[in-house]
């Protein structure tokens, strides 16, 4: 693996150079939060944030996104809209990385999905290492502390410069044509390594009281609980858990018609399985009526349903959802805590 | 098809939905080329009685109120409660917490006799209603939406999850983050969480969803420092003629 | 053979809430002439007890959708009187700004779509449509662009969001202040159409005089209608606190909504006693199209409040843009509203599309509200229209039934009444 | 990410013409579709196609006609909410959206040479007819065919003509019952597990394909074990919310399985121990 080195000073000139030739999205702060949005000048870009409250899927599967257009007279027509407009993403982390490959592998099993694996070509990720870890974060007990794909380049702040890991070809072009990197020495390649110890380190003090691999087994045998009930009386059914979590995907598919009732549009947007009508059916059957069922629901779907299909666990441990959920019911790990506690 | 015929009607409320009808602008020009109105007494002269759908603002405060809204129910084939007052009771619920007599009093003083009233009442308290468009004021794309839906002969779709879904699309820092209180999480959604996003807070005016967790919320108020009264007061604002309010 | 008029025209249309207007003539002689008041009433002042400061002017706001801007500004500042808030001159320059929008908004909606109507003797704006597309394109135009502007500034074209006690919650950004102020100098020619429109209609409007009271907000540095004292055209001025030895209400039993009177019988509100008593302070392009309709202080015909409206949206449009490029040399600061919440008792006037508007509040330490009294522009103006009416219809009892009705109903529509406002009126 | 890019969105219907419309019952009508691109529609017997209006939307409909069927298809549709209100206000030459087909399908080829007992509950006679037809067409390719089919009241049977030709025939044994009697009805009352008694089977060589609501499986089931047939004999067909047909919206999804994708048929042996299939 080839290290190379920029300074700090140099960074907002590659910024700049950057926005010279692309869209760039990163971080920027907001009312003392953290969220993704265009990048107008080099002082906009916060990298060292803790985590950002809508994670970097929204790029790829926008919160509303238009699948095609059409017309409905005098003859029926369809004209499909993907968008793939290069850009480059600065500024993500690991433990979100993560997760994009994880919905990388989705979108394209089975029947591909275009619309996602466009937008998705069309990026240029640009990872950060976190430099502080956000309150209920346990990314590092999930093993997403670091990631060895997904990214174009990897940035690790060491003090006084980044290092940079080079992911991918048009990472490598991308940092020779817009800054002016070195290689980084040995002796610098192991700061880098000492520093992501020293985070991860920080970031363990969350995370499970047992070995995460016992979770899928842990479910198996929980369905039955009354213990899920006990939980899901708080919850308000908002699916704020869905909506900010980077490995959640679930969609609502609709149609939107002008007033003249010719042209319109068919738009997916986000959904939740938390959401009272999710499952339910025109017959006014709902396939998870009670809160308790559609809450179990998500845990389950993080922690066996997908790792059966992903061998891996559709959480990251970004501790959005446990910051975000308001009767504090949705962390992960309080959850898979109490309930091997329960066990007992 | 012929056009379908429609009618606006108005009770106690402060016009102010069917203001976002004509605040549709040009799209209003097309949605009077799509239907025919035969009634809007806040912008046109003439009336029929010979309609097929009726939006119908305001709440209903005095029995002379009930005849005029049953008049309309036998007429319309639909009838849509236009608003939160027609839809929930709205804010004028808000007196319905005191005592009628020493509400006319207060105003009218020794002449409260003159006046008539009485708690005020969604139109669903007194007639059967078809749809219900809630909103403090309604969200005028959400009307197009009713009224394309009529034409195309479907059943019109309103939110039944909370504000926050739309606050999440809107990415919307929550308000408990910024040490205020907020509806939204069994409010229903359809105005895109505005008032969050206007940097208010939800005041839970679209009303509750079909199945809220109202006890879940109140104690999520209570632990941001609400008192017991705060807490009733933050439901009666919008849904003090439900049951959870109370 | 006696011969009888009898003119019952219940629930007067094109007019924001139920008002009816009955005429009976009998054998040339007025029987009866009456403007009644018959809207549900919603009683506001019960509704804001025991609520809390920063609820008051949500609350308020929805006495009337039409002017829920104005109500919210006024509240705002009866509570910030009660309380001691300062604010800062951003805060002061876009709340003015803020009530152009409404002003514009509102005017826009009444000369427009239900005043135009009459002119052209049609029963709405739909028929226009297709007989005036162009004039109706206009009108829609101009509309949308207040309702945006209001948008813009207030966050919500209908009860605004943005404005709070102390401040705002969000401000608009240089480069949508830049847009607003290029689009608001873009209208200009869109008024001037509209105002030649009117123009080529304006011989449709009665010459009835009466001569009356005017009251409204004053002040030395502007054309008042955010800030000032109250002025009357007899004669005085009054501190906003005063306001009740003006407003006189009573009440009157064909109507639930309140009357009030000064020193003659009635008193009139709104754009037409704005221009008698603050005409000098009009911006130039004001006076130009005031010019234009012969429309000087002080005029007494109420049908020509049509035509002060329309100055007035001159007024707005230019005054607007001043206070845009005020904003834009200061730099819009990102500024927190904020409050230390105490007992007190405030009252505060803004001057809204209809007329003058007063809110008072008395809080307790806690910021619960526990008296409260709003006193409405049309309440004040209903006692005029009556006044009116019963001047109006001698004139022209010997015309044909529809004209008497067709004028009778003009001229309250020239009032531009808010009714459901004005049954919300709160007093103790 | 090294996948293939296809450029065409899978969210893109093709169109279809109406050819002919039936009445089945008060809220059913049968649909018959031609292609407009004059190619067949390719499916096998239990798979489901996405319908769609423009402005309306979409939904999954089993196809209720054989693959053997030449260049049209036919879709049976009840009248429930928006898209199937729709659908039932169109014309003969109206053109709507197809997407599809999706999904598995009944064990036609395994099946071969085997006996089979066909279990239809209400509506779910939609997607059975389909392999039922494709069987009486390749009758000769199977050993014993047994049909039970079920309603909830005289009323609500479809395919009556259909209903009343396999009575009639001597190659198969066509039983059916109904909740509820109604008038003019003279055949069996009772929930369609009572007419188990009446059939035999030679359980090692039955394959038993059963569709209806959610809570005929489990009863069904239990007589289909009873009289002995192999769990692994047994398919089912589940109905569940689905929005892409494409196993990516997640409305569908039963533990790991998306029941577009991996279902709607499937085998009883792989989902009886997973939790809300059944
Ligand atoms: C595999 C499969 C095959 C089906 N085959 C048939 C058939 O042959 N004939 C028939 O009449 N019905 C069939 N259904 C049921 C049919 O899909 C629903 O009745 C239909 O989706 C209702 O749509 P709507 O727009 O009329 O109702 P709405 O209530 O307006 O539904 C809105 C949307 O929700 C989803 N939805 C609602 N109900 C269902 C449901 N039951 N299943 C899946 N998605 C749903 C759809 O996307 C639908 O468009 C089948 C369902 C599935 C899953
Ligand atoms: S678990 Fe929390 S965040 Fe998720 S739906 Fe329930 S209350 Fe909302
Ligand atoms: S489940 Fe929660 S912690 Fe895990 S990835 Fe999703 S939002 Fe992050
Ligand atoms: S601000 Fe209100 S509506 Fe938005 S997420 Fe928070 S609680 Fe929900």
């Amino acid at each position: 693996m080839k290290l190379r080195l920029i300074e700090k000073s140099d960074l907002d000139l590659f910024v700049q150079n950057l926005i010279n030739d692309y869209q760039v999205d990163g971080v920027k702060r907001k009312e003392g939060s953290f969220l993704y949005g265009s990048i107008k000048s080099p002082e906009e870009l916060c990298l060292d944030f803790d985590c950002t409250v809508i994670p970097p899927k929204k790029y790829f599967l926008p919160p509303e996104e238009t699948l095609f257009q059409f017309t409905s007279s005098p003859a029926l027509q369809v004209t499909p809209v993907m968008e793939s407009n290069p850009f480059i993403l600065f500024g993500v982390h690991p433990y979100d990385i993560k997760a994009i490959n994880q919905m990388d592998r989705i979108f394209a099993r089975g029947v591909p999905d275009p619309h996602y694996l466009k937008r998705r070509e069309a990026a240029l990720i640009i990872g950060v290492d976190p430099t502080k870890v956000a309150p209920r974060s346990f990314w590092a007990d999930m093993g997403a502390a670091t990631v060895s794909e997904g990214f174009d380049l990897m940035l690790t702040d060491i003090g006084e410069s980044f290092i940079v890991e080079i992911g991918s070809n048009k990472g490598r072009s991308l940092l020779e044509q817009h800054a002016k990197p070195r290689p980084a020495t040995r002796n610098e390649a192991r700061e880098r390594v000492g520093i992501r110890s020293r985070i991860s380190h920080i970031c363990k003090k969350r995370g499970f009281a047992f070995p995460k691999r016992e979770i899928p087994t842990l479910l198996e045998h929980s369905w039955k609980k009354f213990f899920w009930e006990e939980q899901a009386s708080k919850c308000l059914s908002c699916g704020t858990c869905n909506l900010v979590c980077p490995t959640c995907y679930c969609f609502d598919v609709q149609d939107n018609i002008d007033l003249d009732l010719v042209h319109g549009e068919r738009v997916r947007r986000w959904d939740g399985c938390l959401l009272h009508d999710f499952a339910k059916v025109a017959t006014g059957e709902n396939f998870r009526e009670t809160r308790a069922s559609r809450y179990r629901h998500r845990f389950y779907r993080k922690g066996l349903y997908l790792f059966r299909l992903l061998d891996d666990m559709a959480c990251v441990g970004c501790g959005r959802c446990a910051s975000a959920c308001l009767p504090d019911i949705a962390d992960p790990v309080n959850l898979f805590n109490k309930l091997r506690e329960d066990e007992k | 098809m012929d056009k379908p015929r429609v009618a606006f009607f108005d009770f106690a409320s402060c016009e102010g939905c069917q203001l976002q009808v004509i605040n549709l602008e040009e799209d209003l020009l097309q949605v009077v080329g799509a239907v025919e109105v035969v009634s809007f007494r806040e912008a046109m002269k003439g009336h029929s009685d010979d309609y097929d759908i009726a939006f119908v603002e305001g709440s209903i405060t005095r029995h002379s109120d009930e005849e005029r809204l049953e008049g309309i129910r036998r007429c319309a084939k639909v009838l849509v409660a236009l608003g939160s007052c027609a839809a929930l009771g709205g804010i004028n619920c808000l007196k319905n917490f005191h005592d009628q007599e020493y509400v006319k009093k207060l105003v009218y003083g020794d002449k409260a006799l003159l006046y008539e009233t009485y708690p005020a009442r969604p139109l669903k308290a007194v007639v059967p209603v078809d749809f219900e468009i809630p909103g403090c004021p309604i969200n005028r794309n959400e009307f197009a939406m009713v009224v394309k839906a009529f034409l195309l002969g479907k059943k019109p779709e309103i939110p039944n999850f909370p504000v926050c879904v739309e606050c999440k699309m809107a990415e919307n820092i929550c308000v408990f983050e910024k040490g205020m209180t907020c509806m939204g999480p069994v409010t229903r959604a359809g105005c895109g969480a505005c008032c969050v996003t206007e940097g208010s807070f939800c005041w839970g005016c679209r009303g509750l969803v079909d199945d809220p967790n109202a006890d879940s919320q109140r104690d999520v108020l209570a632990t941001h420092g609400l008192s017991v009264q705060d807490v009733l007061g933050k439901f009666r604002l919008y849904t003090g003629f439900s049951e959870v309010a109370k | 053979m006696s011969t009888e008029k009898i003119i019952k025209v219940n629930h007067v249309t094109r007019v924001e809430g139920h008002g009816n207007i009955h005429i009976k003539i009998r054998d040339g002689m007025v029987e009866e002439c009456q403007w009644q008041v018959v809207e549900a009433p919603r009683f506001f002042e019960a509704m804001l007890r025991g609520r809390k400061w920063y609820e008051l002017a949500h609350i308020t706001s929805r006495i009337c959708g039409i002017c829920s801007i104005g109500h919210t500004i006024t509240s705002l500042k009866a509570t910030e009187a009660a309380m001691g808030v300062a604010l800062s001159e951003q805060t002061e320059k876009f709340r003015r700004l803020l009530i152009h929008a409404e002003n514009l908004q509102s005017h826009i909606l009444h000369l427009g779509y239900l005043v135009l109507p009459d002119l052209l003797r049609v029963p709405s704006i739909i028929p226009l449509a297709s007989t005036h597309k162009d004039e109706v394109l206009l009108v829609v135009r101009l509309h949308r662009l207040a309702n945006e502007m209001s948008d813009l500034v207030g966050g919500r074209t209908t009860h605004p969001q943005r404005p709070v006690v102390g401040g705002f919650t969000k401000w608009p950004t240089t480069e949508e202040l830049e847009t607003l102020r290029q689009r608001l100098a873009d209208s200009v020619p869109d008024v001037e159409a509209v105002a030649s429109l009117i123009k080529s209609l304006a011989g449709e409007l009665p010459q009835f005089i009466r001569e009356t009271e005017y009251i409204g907000l004053t002040s030395a540095d502007e054309y008042a209608l955010y800030d000032g004292d109250i002025a009357s055209t007899d004669g005085g001025t009054w501190p906003v606190d005063n306001y009740k030895e003006i407003t006189n209400e009573y009440l009157v039993p064909h109507s639930t909504a309140k009357f009030t009177r000064h020193k003659r019988d009635s008193y009139m509100v709104g754009a037409l006693a704005r221009l008698n008593l603050n005409y000098d302070q009009l911006t130039p392009k004001a006076k130009q199209v005031a010019e234009t309709f012969g429309l000087r202080p002080i005029n007494c015909n109420p049908f020509m409040n049509n035509i002060a409206q329309l100055v007035e949206v001159a007024h707005s449009i230019e005054d607007s843009i001043r206070l845009i490029d005020d904003l834009l040399k200061n730099g819009i600061k990102d500024e927190k509203p904020s409050v230390s919440i105490r007992a007190g008792r405030g009252s505060a006037a803004v001057e809204v599309p209809r007329g003058i508007l007063f809110h008072e509040y008395e809080y307790n330490k806690d910021g619960e509200c526990v008296w409260a009294n709003c006193v409405i522009p049309t309440n004040q103006n209903h006692a005029n229209i009556q006044k009116d009416l019963e001047a109006l219809v001698p004139e022209i009892k010997d015309r044909p039934q529809e004209e008497i009705e067709l004028t009778a109903e003009m001229l309250v529509r020239a009032y531009d009444p808010c009714i459901s406002c004005s049954t919300h009126c709160i007093f103790l | 990410m090294n996948q293939p890019m296809l450029e065409d969105s899978p969210y893109l219907p093709k169109w279809a013409e109406i050819t002919r419309i039936e009445q089945l019952t008060e809220s059913e009508k049968l649909f018959e579709m031609r292609l407009v691109s004059g190619e067949p529609l390719g499916h096998t017997s239990g798979q489901f196609v996405e319908l769609s209006v423009m402005g309306i939307g979409e939904a999954p409909i089993s196809i209720s006609s054989a693959p053997t069927e030449n260049d049209v298809f036919e879709l049976a549709i009840r009248k429930v909410g928006n898209l199937t209100t729709a659908i039932h206000s169109s014309v003969t030459g109206d053109r709507v959206g197809i997407r599809g087909p999706f999904g598995t399908h009944f064990p036609v080829e395994e099946a071969k040479g085997k006996d089979l007992l066909f279990v239809a509950g209400g509506i779910g006679l939609i997607p059975l007819r389909s392999f039922i037809r494709f069987v009486l067409d390749h009758r000769d390719e199977y050993g014993e065919v047994m049909i039970l089919f079920g309603a909830r009241n005289p009323s609500e049977r479809l395919f009556l003509h259909e209903l009343e030709q396999w009575e009639k025939r001597e190659d198969i044994i066509y039983l059916d019952s109904v909740d509820k009697s109604g008038p003019g009805w003279k055949g069996n009352v009772g929930v369609i597990t009572t007419l188990f008694s009446k059939i035999h089977v030679d359980s090692s060589r039955t394959y038993c394909i059963v569709v209806g609501p959610p809570v005929m499986y489990r009863f069904v089931i239990l007589e289909a074990k009873a009289k002995g047939i192999p769990d692994r004999q047994i398919f089912l067909s589940l109905e569940r919310k689905m929005k892409c047909g494409i196993g990516k919206c997640g409305h569908c999804q039963i533990n790991h399985l998306y029941v577009c994708q991996d279902g709607p048929v499937f085998r009883y042996t792989d989902i009886f121990d997973l939790e809300e299939a059944l």
